[in-house]
C-alpha cells in the first residue's frame, strides 16, 4: 500500500522533524483553551444528565419497556468500534510492515485509548444499579459468588479493560523515546516531566534492541484484540434469542463496521490537525488517500453484510425474522436504515474517484457521514430488535428523551477533550519512527 | 507515611468495634440466661414455631417481676412501662437486611444453639454483635451441614 | 378474641410492613414488642379472618390474611355458596379501599361559611341530630345491605323511609319477572347445569348481578361441553369469551330468537324491559323456568332502586348518590353522609362521619334469601372510625347495645339454641347457608307482547358498568384503575368506543377528545375506535369522573352517569392523544400465542406422542419438584382479578398514567388481547386471549445473560429472580421471548398507610432492579414450611399461588410437574395443551389449554 | 569502581559502522552504541543474541491461560448455579475469558520484560549522555582503560567522529 517516496518528496532530516513536531508542543494560543473551555461545558452538561438519571432512577431517560437498550448501548459499541482503527493501524499495519502508518499511528492510538475510555462509562451510565457494577469484576463476593462467566457482559468487562490496558501500554510505549527526544528539547520543568516520563530513555544499543523486541510483540498480541474486542461486543447480541440479532455473521460485520468507523474517526481527527500543526510533510494526501481505500474496502464489507442480512431473513422462511427485517425496512425506522445504508456504504465508494480520495473537503465530508452512519447502524440493530421481537403485544417504538441526548453530546465533548490535550501534550506523530523511514544520514548530507 | 498508616489502623478499630447499643432498660442477658439459667426459648419462644423470635411483652416479664427484684431501679422501670401500658421501644442489635428472610423455627428444630449465630448472649451484660452475620457466614455453614444454599432459601 | 383483635395497634416495629428499599439495609431499628399480646397470633405466622365482600352487591365471602395485626391482602372463602373461592379484581382491591390514603379520618361539619371543617365526633353528632330535627322526617339511603344493618335503620326511619339504592339495580328484569311470572325478583340462574346459554346483551362474567359465582358455573357448565352464545350491539369481554357472538340489537334477536329443543336452554337478559321480557317468554318455550331460571331465593337487590329522589333530612350510608344518580340530592335540606372515603356525597352533605371500611367493621349480608353472610373485623380500624351501625345507633338514639352486639342478638334469633358453638362456626365458616323450601314460578301471565322503541336515526348509546369500577364505587383503587380493561386495554381513563365508519363519519380517530350529548346532558371523554361495536351504536363504560373521590379517581375520565341511554350524537373537539392503551399489535401475526380451536371437544384422549426435540445440553435435573402452571384458556374469562391479586401479594407497585404510557406498567401478569376475524367469511371480529407471565422456562434465556447470577435456575425449575443481587443491565428482560420482565425504572413510594398492605414476605424492590413472576415463591417456601411441621412431602394442590387463588373460573392450575398424578401434570398432557414458542426450545414449565369456538 | 570511557560523536551512519568495526579489530573493551534511531545492523556487528523478551511474552501469555481457565472453572465449582440449562462448566465461554487473559497477561509481561531488560526506568540518564544523541547525531562509547583513553580518541577521530568526549564509567 503506501511507499516510502511518499516521504522523500520534500525531504525533511532528522533535525527538522524534531524541530518541526516539537513545535507542535509550544504553549497554545487562546482558541485553544476556547475550544477545551466549550467542550469541558458540554461534557459537564452530560455529567449532569447523568446525576438527574442517578438520583431519579432510568425512567428519565427514553429507554423502557420493552426497548431496555437504546442511545446508551448504542453508543458504548459506536465508541468501541471507533477505538478500533488505533490498533488496526498501529499494531496490524505495523506487522505487515505498511509505512504509511508511521505519520499517523500516534493519533490512531490516542483515538483508541480515549475512545476505549468514553466507551467505558456506558455501560455504567445505563445500568439500573451502577454503584454496585463492581460486582462484574472477577473476585470472591459475599457468600462465594463470582460473577456469570457465561454472560456476554462478563465477557464484555474482561474484553474492553484488556482492550484499555493493552492499547494503553502499546500507546505509552511507543512514545517513550519521542519523549526522550522532548525531553532533551526542553528545559525546567517539562524537562523534568518529561525527563520522568521517558523514563531515562537513552537509545543505546542494548535498549533499542529489548525495546524493538517487545514492541514487535506487544503488535502481535494487539493485533487478534482488533478482531476479538468487537466480536465479543458483537455477541452481546449475537449471544441473545432475539430476531435480528442472534446470526452468526455478527463478530465479522462488526469488526468490519468498527474498522470502518474508526479510520473515519481517524481521519475527521487527523485531517484538521495536520492543518493546524503544519504537518502535511509528514502526513501527506498519500497516507490519506490510502486510507480512503482502506474504508472502501470495509464499506463494501458492511454493505454485503447487510445484504446477506436481509437475504438470510428471507431465505431462513423464519417469521420473526422475515417480519422483523421487513420492520427495518419499512418500519418506523426506515429512515434510519436508507441513511445508514448512505453514509456507510454509498458515500465511501465514492473514494473509487481519484479526485475524491485526494481532496481533503471530500475526506473529512464523507468520514463524518461514515461516523454517523456507523451510529445509526447500531441504533437500527439494537432498537428495531427489541421493539419488535416475538410477542407482538410488546411491540413498541423507542424516542429518547434529553438525558440520552445529553449524554451522548457529552460523551462526544470527553472525548475531543482528552484528543486536544493529547495533542498539546505529547507528540502526536512518531518523531523515531518518521526519521527511520528517512535514508540514514552520512557526512555528505552535512556540509 | 505513618500518618497514613494510623489513620488506618484508627479507621480498622472503629470497624471492628462490637455494636452494642444501650437499652431503654438495662436488661441483663448475663443475669437471666447466664446466672438463672433461663432457657433462651422460654422468653424468645416465636424462635420454636415461627419465623420472628420475638420479643417477650411487658406482661411477660411482668409475670416474674411483680415480685422478684421488684425494688430494683431497673424493674421500677419495667413496671411504669407496665403502668403506662405502653410498648418497650429496644433498640435492634442483631439486624438483618429486609431482603433475607431468616426462619428461626427449622434452625431451633435442627437443635442449632442460639449461640452459634448469636454468639454467648449468656455471658453478656449488655447485648452486643462482636460477629456480623453476613452471606458468608449462612452459606459456610449451610454448606458444612449439607443445606441447600439454593438463594431462594433466604431471597424472595 | 374479639377482645384481643383490638389490640392489634399496639404493634409496630418487627417484620411489620415488608422495610422500604428491597435492596437497602434499611430495616427498623426500634424491637416494640407488645404490652399484652393477643392470643392466637404468633408473630410471623398469618392468621385468616372469614369475611364478607361488600364492593358490590353479590355478597362473595372472603378469608382476610393478617400479618402482625395488618390486613395484606384478601382471598376468596372457598366454603362460600356464592363465590365458592374465587374474587374478583375489584374483591381483591378491598384492602386497597381499607388503606385508601384519602380515607376520612374525622368527623367533618360543614360551618356558617358552608366549608366542611373537621369536628369531634360529639360535636359532630350534635350538629347532626339538630340538623336532622330542623330539616323534618329522615330518609335513609343505603346501598344494598339486607341484614342487621338493614333492620337497624328500618327500626330508625321505618321500611317506608328507608331508601335501597344501587345505581345498578336491573328493575327492569324484576318488573319483567313480575308481569311474566308474578315474581318481582332477580332469578337463580344455574349456569352449571346449562347446556346452551344465550345472553341477550347480559355481561354476566363482568358485572352483572353476581359475576364471580356466574363465571364459575360458566366454567364448570362448559366443563360439561356447554355452549355459550351472546347476543348485542357490542363485543363486550362476555360476548368474546361466547362461542358465538350475534351483533345486533339484542331486543329484535331476543324476540325472534328460536330456542332448540334441548335439555339445559338458559337465556339471560340484560336490564332492558323489552328484553327482558322478551327473554322470560323465551326461557318458559324452552322449559328453562323452575330448571336453569329459578326463583327459590330472592335477592338482596330486589327492593333496591336506581332512581333516586329524596327531598328533607337525608343520611346516606356509604352509598354515593350524588356521583351515580346527579341532582338527586338537591331537594334534600340536610344531608348527613357515613361514608369511609370523602365523595361526591360527602361533598355535598351537611355532616359526615367517617366509618370503616368493611374489613374493619362487624355485619352481615344476605344476597340471596337464606345465604346469611358474617362480616368480621380483619383488624383494628386504621384510623379514628366507627361502625356505620353505631353511628346509625347514636343519631336514631335507638335503645340497642353496640351494634355488634346488635348483630349478634339478630343472629341468636337464627339459631337459639348452643348459640355460642353456632356463633363461633358461623365465624370460623364466613357465614351461615340454609336450604330454602322450593318456590315455583307461577304459570305465565300474558303480558302484551313487548315493542321495541322503533330503530332510531343517529347514534345509540350503550352505558355500561366497567369491569374494574362497576358502578364507581371501585374508582379510588390505584390497582383497579392501572388494571387495564381486557377488551380496550385503556388505563386510567374513560372512552367511548365507536365503531370505525361512525368515526370516518366524524373524523374521529383512537384517542381524540370527543364531546358525547344526549337528552340528559353531554361529556367530553376520548374516543377507542372499535370494530366490536356495531355501526350506529357508542358505548361509553360507568364508573369514572369523579369529581371529589381522593387522589386516584377525581378528575380521571368523565362520568356517563348523567347519560341517557338511547339517541345521541358524538363531536370532535380535539386531535390530542391522551388515550392510554397498553399493548403492541392487535394481531398474533400468525404467532400462535392465543389459540383458539373450532374442533369439537374430544374425550380428551392422549395426543401423539412428541418425540423430545434435540438440545446440546443434557437436560438438567430436578430435585423433587419441578414446578409448573396451567392456564386453560377455554375457562379464563380475562376478568384480571389473578392480575390484581399478582399486585396485591407480590408488592408490586402503580406506575400511573404517564409511566404506563411510556410503558413501564409493573404488573407481573399481562392480559394479551389480539383481535382476529372468524375463519368463515362473513364472520363477526373475534378476540382472543391469553395470559402472559413468567414461563419459568427449564432453558431460560435470561439466566444465562445475567453476568451477576441475579436470574438463575434452582432445583425446583423455578427461575429464580434474585432482587439485592441486580445490578440492572436489563439484558435478561431484553432476551426473554416472552417480555415478562419488568424493570423498577423509579423508586416508588406509598403513600401512608398504603405501605401497610405491603407482603412481609416479599422484597419490596428499589429503583434499578429487575422483577418477574416467581410462581409465589413466599408461598412454596411457607408451604413447605408446613409440610416440615408435619413431617410430609407436599402434596398436590398444597402450593396455590395468588393468580390460581383468585380465578373465579379456576382457570390456573399450579403444582408439580414431575408427579404425573398431579392436576398441573394432567392438564399438561391433554390434547388441547401447548406452549408459547416452543419452537425456541426454552421449555417452559407454563401449559396453556387452547380456547374452543364450540360450533353448533 | 570507576572505569573510563570515550563517545565519539558521528554525523554520519557509515562513519559510525566503520568505527564500530575499527573498534571491534582493535579490540578495546566493551562498546556501545547511542542512536536516535534502533540500527540492527550495528547490533549484528556487535554480535548480541536475540532479546529475552520473547520468553517475558510466553511466560505471561501462559499464565493468563491457566488463571483464565481456573478462574472460570473453579468459580463454576465453588458455587454451582445452573443457568438456561447450560452445563455447569461450559467450556466454550470460559474459553473466550482464558483468551482474553492470555492476551491481558502477556502484554502486560512484554512490558515488564523489556524494562527489566532493558534497565528501565531509571531516574537519570547515564553519565555523559548528550542530548543530541536522540536528535541527528549517533554516539560511540568505548570502554577502556585509563591509559587507552587518548589513544582511542584519536581513532575514533580518525574514522570521521565530529568530536570525541572522555566519560566516567
Amino acid at each position: 500500500m503506501g511507499n516510502s517516496a511518499t516521504l522523500r518528496r520534500r525531504l525533511p532530516t532528522y533535525t527538522t522533524v524534531d524541530a518541526d513536531l516539537v513545535k507542535t508542543m509550544r504553549p497554545a494560543r487562546r482558541p485553544y483553551y476556547l475550544a477545551l473551555l466549550c467542550l469541558a461545558a458540554v461534557a459537564a452538561w452530560g455529567g449532569y444528565a447523568w446525576s438527574v438519571q442517578l438520583r431519579t432512577g432510568l425512567g428519565v431517560a427514553g429507554i423502557s419497556s420493552p426497548v431496555g437498550w437504546g442511545f446508551y448501548i448504542t453508543t458504548f459499541v459506536f465508541w468501541v468500534g471507533i477505538a478500533h482503527s488505533g490498533t488496526l493501524i498501529s499494531a496490524v499495519l505495523f506487522l505487515f510492515r505498511v509505512r504509511w502508518r508511521a505519520a499517523i499511528y500516534r493519533s490512531a492510538e490516542a483515538v483508541t485509548v480515549f475512545a476505549v475510555m468514553t466507551a467505558g462509562l456506558f455501560p455504567l451510565i445505563h445500568l439500573g444499579r451502577p454503584w454496585v457494577a463492581y460486582w462484574l469484576m472477577p473476585y470472591k463476593q459475599m457468600g462465594g459468588l463470582f460473577p456469570n462467566f457465561r454472560s456476554p457482559l462478563v465477557w464484555d468487562v474482561f474484553a474492553v479493560s484488556t482492550y484499555f490496558t493493552v492499547s494503553a501500554l502499546f500507546f505509552f510505549t511507543g512514545m517513550v523515546p519521542d519523549l526522550a527526544i522532548v525531553r532533551d528539547r526542553s528545559q525546567g520543568w517539562r524537562e523534568k516531566v518529561y525527563g520522568f516520563l521517558a523514563q531515562g530513555w537513552q537509545g543505546t544499543n542494548l535498549q533499542w534492541k529489548h525495546y524493538t523486541a517487545a514492541y514487535v510483540f506487544l503488535a502481535g498480541l494487539a493485533t487478534p484484540l482488533v478482531i476479538s474486542v468487537h466480536s465479543i461486543v458483537s455477541w452481546d447480541f449475537a449471544m441473545s434469542i432475539n430476531p435480528g440479532w442472534h446470526t452468526a455473521i455478527f463478530p465479522p460485520y462488526f469488526v468490519a463496521g468498527a474498522i470502518h468507523s474508526g479510520l473515519a474517526m481517524v481521519a475527521t481527527i487527523v485531517i484538521p490537525m495536520r492543518r493546524l500543526f503544519g504537518l502535511e510533510t509528514f502526513i501527506t494526501r498519500e497516507h490519506l488517500a490510502s486510507m480512503a481505500k482502506f474504508m472502501i474496502m470495509t464499506g463494501m464489507v458492511l454493505g454485503y453484510s447487510y445484504c446477506v442480512e436481509f437475504f438470510i431473513a428471507w431465505y431462513s422462511n423464519n417469521p420473526y425474522e422475515r417480519d422483523l427485517f421487513f420492520y427495518r425496512a419499512f418500519g418506523d425506522y426506515a429512515w434510519a436504515l436508507w441513511l445508514l445504508v448512505g453514509c456507510n456504504v454509498l458515500a465511501p465508494s465514492l473514494f473509487f474517484i481519484q479526485r475524491v480520495r485526494y481532496s481533503t473537503p471530500w475526506l473529512i465530508g464523507i468520514s463524518l457521514l461514515v461516523n454517523v452512519g456507523m451510529f445509526y447502524e447500531r441504533f437500527v440493530i439494537i432498537v428495531t430488535s427489541l421493539g419488535r421481537s416475538f410477542d407482538p403485544f410488546m411491540w413498541s417504538v423507542y424516542v429518547p428523551r434529553w438525558p440520552e441526548v445529553s449524554i451522548l453530546a457529552g460523551s462526544l465533548a470527553f472525548f475531543f477533550l482528552l484528543f486536544l490535550l493529547f495533542a498539546k501534550v505529547f507528540p502526536v506523530v512518531s518523531m523515531w519512527e518518521v526519521k527511520e523511514l528517512l535514508p540514514l544520514p552520512s557526512k555528505e548530507h552535512r556540509a | 507515611m505513618r500518618y497514613w498508616l494510623g489513620i488506618l489502623m484508627a479507621a480498622a478499630a472503629a470497624f471492628a468495634q462490637a455494636f452494642s447499643p444501650d437499652q431503654p432498660i438495662a436488661f441483663s442477658h448475663k443475669i437471666h440466661a447466664g446466672d438463672y439459667r433461663i432457657q433462651c426459648l422460654y422468653c424468645h419462644s416465636g424462635a420454636r414455631r415461627s419465623p420472628v423470635s420475638g420479643i417477650p411483652s411487658v406482661q411477660f416479664c411482668m409475670g416474674c417481676h411483680r415480685q422478684v427484684a421488684a425494688s430494683k431501679p431497673e424493674i421500677v422501670k419495667l413496671r411504669q412501662y407496665w403502668e403506662r401500658k405502653t410498648p418497650i421501644r429496644w433498640t435492634k442489635v442483631v439486624k438483618e437486611p429486609d431482603f433475607v428472610f431468616f426462619n428461626h423455627y427449622p434452625h431451633v428444630k435442627k437443635g442449632i444453639r442460639c449461640q452459634e449465630c448469636h454468639g454467648p448472649v449468656e455471658t453478656m451484660v449488655k447485648v452486643r454483635l462482636d460477629h456480623n452475620l453476613n452471606m458468608d457466614r449462612c452459606v459456610s455453614c449451610h454448606r458444612s451441614r449439607q443445606v441447600s444454599v439454593d438463594c431462594y432459601v433466604c431471597h424472595r | 378474641m374479639d377482645k384481643n383483635r383490638r389490640d392489634f395497634l399496639k404493634i409496630l416495629g418487627i417484620g411489620s410492613a415488608a422495610g422500604m428499599a428491597g435492596c437497602s439495609k434499611s430495616a427498623p431499628d426500634a424491637l416494640v414488642p407488645y404490652v399484652v399480646p393477643p392470643e392466637e397470633m404468633v408473630r410471623g405466622n398469618a392468621l385468616w379472618f372469614r369475611t364478607t365482600c361488600r364492593e358490590c352487591p353479590a355478597g362473595c365471602g372472603l378469608e382476610a390474611r393478617v400479618r402482625e395485626g395488618r390486613v395484606h391482602k384478601v382471598e376468596g372463602n372457598p366454603e362460600h355458596p356464592v363465590n365458592g373461592g374465587g374474587v374478583c379484581a375489584r374483591g381483591q382491591a378491598a384492602v386497597q379501599g381499607l388503606y385508601n390514603p384519602d380515607r376520612l379520618r374525622t368527623p367533618l361539619v360543614r360551618d356558617k361559611g358552608g366549608k366542611l371543617q373537621p369536628a369531634s365526633w360529639e360535636e359532630a353528632e350534635k350538629a347532626a341530630q339538630e340538623g336532622l330535627a330542623r330539616a323534618g322526617a329522615v330518609t335513609v339511603v343505603s346501598g344494598a345491605v339486607r341484614g342487621a344493618l338493614e333492620d337497624l335503620i328500618r327500626t330508625w326511619v321505618g321500611p317506608a323511609r328507608h331508601i335501597t339504592y344501587e345505581p345498578v339495580a336491573y328493575e327492569a328484569i324484576r318488573e319483567a319477572n313480575r308481569r311474566v311470572f308474578g315474581i318481582g325478583s332477580l332469578p337463580v340462574l344455574r349456569f352449571a347445569e346449562a347446556k346452551l346459554i344465550v345472553l341477550f346483551g347480559a355481561d354476566v362474567l363482568e358485572t352483572y348481578i353476581s359475576p364471580v359465582g356466574y363465571a364459575r358455573g360458566i366454567a364448570e357448565a362448559r366443563r360439561k361441553g356447554a355452549r355459550l352464545v351472546y347476543a348485542g350491539p357490542r363485543l363486550s369481554l362476555t360476548a368474546a369469551r361466547a362461542d358465538e357472538w350475534i351483533p345486533g340489537d339484542e331486543r329484535q334477536i331476543a324476540r325472534t330468537y328460536q330456542p332448540p329443543a334441548q335439555e339445559g336452554f338458559l337465556a339471560v337478559a340484560g336490564n332492558d324491559p323489552v328484553t327482558a321480557q322478551a327473554v322470560n317468554l323465551l326461557n318458559q318455550r324452552a322449559g328453562a323456568i323452575n330448571r336453569t331460571v329459578r326463583f327459590d331465593r330472592e335477592s338482596a337487590l330486589d327492593g333496591a332502586t336506581s332512581r333516586l329522589e329524596v327531598s328533607g333530612a337525608v343520611v346516606v350510608v356509604d352509598t354515593n348518590p350524588a356521583y351515580s344518580a346527579p341532582h338527586s340530592l338537591d331537594q334534600a335540606r340536610f344531608v348527613v353522609c357515613l361514608s369511609p372515603f370523602q365523595t361526591e356525597t360527602t361533598e355535598a352533605a351537611h355532616v359526615v362521619f367517617p366509618i370503616h371500611t368493611p374489613l374493619e367493621s362487624w355485619g352481615d349480608y344476605e344476597p340471596w334469601t337464606g345465604i346469611h353472610c358474617l362480616q368480621q373485623p380483619a383488624m383494628t380500624p386504621v384510623f379514628d372510625t366507627r361502625e356505620a351501625g353505631d353511628v346509625i345507633i347514636r343519631l336514631g338514639n335507638l335503645k340497642a347495645p353496640v351494634f355488634r352486639e346488635y348483630l349478634k342478638e339478630r343472629w341468636r334469633k337464627l339459631h337459639p339454641q348452643d348459640f355460642d358453638a353456632f356463633w363461633a362456626e358461623s365465624l370460623m365458616r364466613g357465614g351461615w347457608w340454609r336450604e330454602v323450601p322450593e318456590r315455583k314460578a307461577a304459570q305465565v301471565l300474558r303480558p302484551p307482547e313487548p315493542v321495541a322503541a322503533p330503530a332510531e336515526p343517529g347514534l345509540r348509546l350503550i352505558t355500561y358498568p366497567s369491569l374494574s369500577h362497576f358502578d364507581g364505587r371501585s374508582a379510588n383503587r390505584a390497582w383497579l384503575q392501572e388494571l387495564p380493561d381486557p377488551v380496550t386495554q385503556v388505563v386510567w381513563d374513560s372512552w367511548v368506543e365507536i365503531h370505525p365508519e361512525d368515526a370516518a363519519r366524524h373524523g374521529i380517530r383512537t384517542g381524540n377528545r370527543v364531546r358525547v350529548t344526549t337528552g340528559s346532558g353531554s361529556i367530553e371523554t376520548a374516543a377507542y375506535v372499535y370494530r366490536g361495536i356495531q355501526p350506529g351504536n357508542i358505548a361509553i363504560p360507568l364508573g369514572q369522573g369523579h369529581t371529589h373521590y381522593g387522589r386516584y379517581a377525581s378528575g380521571v375520565g368523565a362520568n356517563a352517569f348523567g347519560l341517557a341511554q338511547g339517541p345521541a350524537a358524538i363531536q370532535l373537539l380535539s386531535r390530542t392523544r391522551d388515550l392510554v392503551a397498553v399493548g403492541g399489535s392487535d394481531l398474533q401475526h400468525g404467532r400462535e400465542i392465543a389459540r383458539a380451536t373450532t374442533r369439537p371437544p374430544s374425550g380428551g384422549s392422549p395426543p401423539p406422542e412428541k418425540q423430545e426435540e434435540l438440545s446440546l445440553y443434557p437436560p438438567h435435573s430436578h430435585d423433587q419438584y419441578r414446578w409448573g402452571m396451567a392456564i386453560d384458556l377455554d375457562a379464563c374469562t380475562a376478568c384480571g382479578a389473578c392480575i390484581v391479586a399478582c399486585y396485591a401479594e407480590n408488592n408490586i407497585p402503580v406506575a400511573g398514567k404517564e409511566r404506563v404510557a411510556a410503558g413501564r406498567i409493573m404488573s407481573w401478569i399481562r392480559l394479551e388481547r389480539f383481535f382476529g376475524q372468524g375463519s368463515r367469511p362473513a364472520e363477526p371480529l373475534q378476540m382472543d386471549w391469553t395470559l402472559m407471565l413468567c414461563q419459568q422456562c427449564d432453558n431460560a434465556p435470561c439466566e444465562a445473560v445475567c453476568p451477576v447470577y441475579a436470574a438463575y435456575h434452582n432445583k425446583e425449575g423455578l427461575n429464580g429472580q434474585i432482587y439485592n443481587r441486580c445490578v440492572g443491565t436489563r439484558y435478561c428482560a431484553n432476551n426473554c421471548p416472552y417480555r415478562a420482565r419488568r424493570f423498577n425504572w423509579f423508586q416508588y413510594e406509598r403513600p401512608a398507610p398504603e405501605d401497610w398492605q405491603l407482603n412481609p414476605d416479599v422484597t419490596v424492590r428499589t429503583k434499578g432492579v429487575m422483577e418477574k413472576c416467581t410462581f409465589c415463591i413466599q408461598r412454596i417456601v411457607e408451604a413447605k414450611d408446613r409440610a416440615r411441621r408435619e413431617n410430609r412431602r407436599l402434596a398436590d394442590g398444597d402450593v396455590t399461588p395468588a393468580c390460581a387463588q383468585s380465578c373465579p373460573a379456576q382457570a390456573i392450575v399450579f403444582g408439580n410437574l414431575d408427579d404425573p398424578a398431579s392436576r398441573v401434570a394432567r392438564a399438561a398432557r391433554q390434547e388441547r395443551a401447548y406452549r408459547v414458542f416452543e419452537e425456541l426450545n426454552t421449555r417452559p414449565a407454563v401449559t396453556y389449554l387452547e380456547r374452543e369456538r364450540r360450533r353448533v | 569502581m570507576t572505569g573510563h570511557s570515550v563517545i565519539g560523536f558521528f554525523a554520519g551512519y557509515e562513519s559510525l559502522v566503520a568505527a564500530v568495526k575499527g573498534a571491534l579489530e582493535g579490540r578495546c573493551g566493551e562498546i556501545r552504541t547511542i542512536s536516535p534511531i534502533p540500527l540492527p545492523e550495528v547490533n549484528e556487528l556487535l554480535g548480541a543474541r536475540p532479546s529475552p523478551v520473547r520468553r517475558f511474552t510466553l511466560a505471561g501469555a501462559l499464565t493468563g491461560f491457566l488463571v483464565g481457565w481456573a478462574l472460570t472453572i473453579g468459580s463454576a465449582q465453588h458455587y454451582p448455579i445452573i443457568v438456561g440449562g447450560k452445563p455447569l462448566l461450559s467450556l466454550t465461554p470460559f474459553g473466550v475469558v482464558a483468551y482474553i487473559c492470555t492476551i491481558l497477561f502477556g502484554s502486560l509481561f512484554t512490558v515488564a520484560g523489556m524494562l527489566l531488560n532493558a534497565r528501565l526506568p531509571r531516574i537519570q540518564v547515564g553519565r555523559g549522555y548528550d542530548p543530541r544523541l536522540t536528535g541527528n547525531r549517533f554516539g560511540l562509547q568505548v570502554i577502556c582503560s585509563e591509559q587507552e583513553v587518548e589513544a582511542i580518541k584519536r581513532r575514533l577521530l580518525d574514522y570521521g567522529a565530529e568530536e570525541v568526549k572522555y566519560v566516567e564509567v
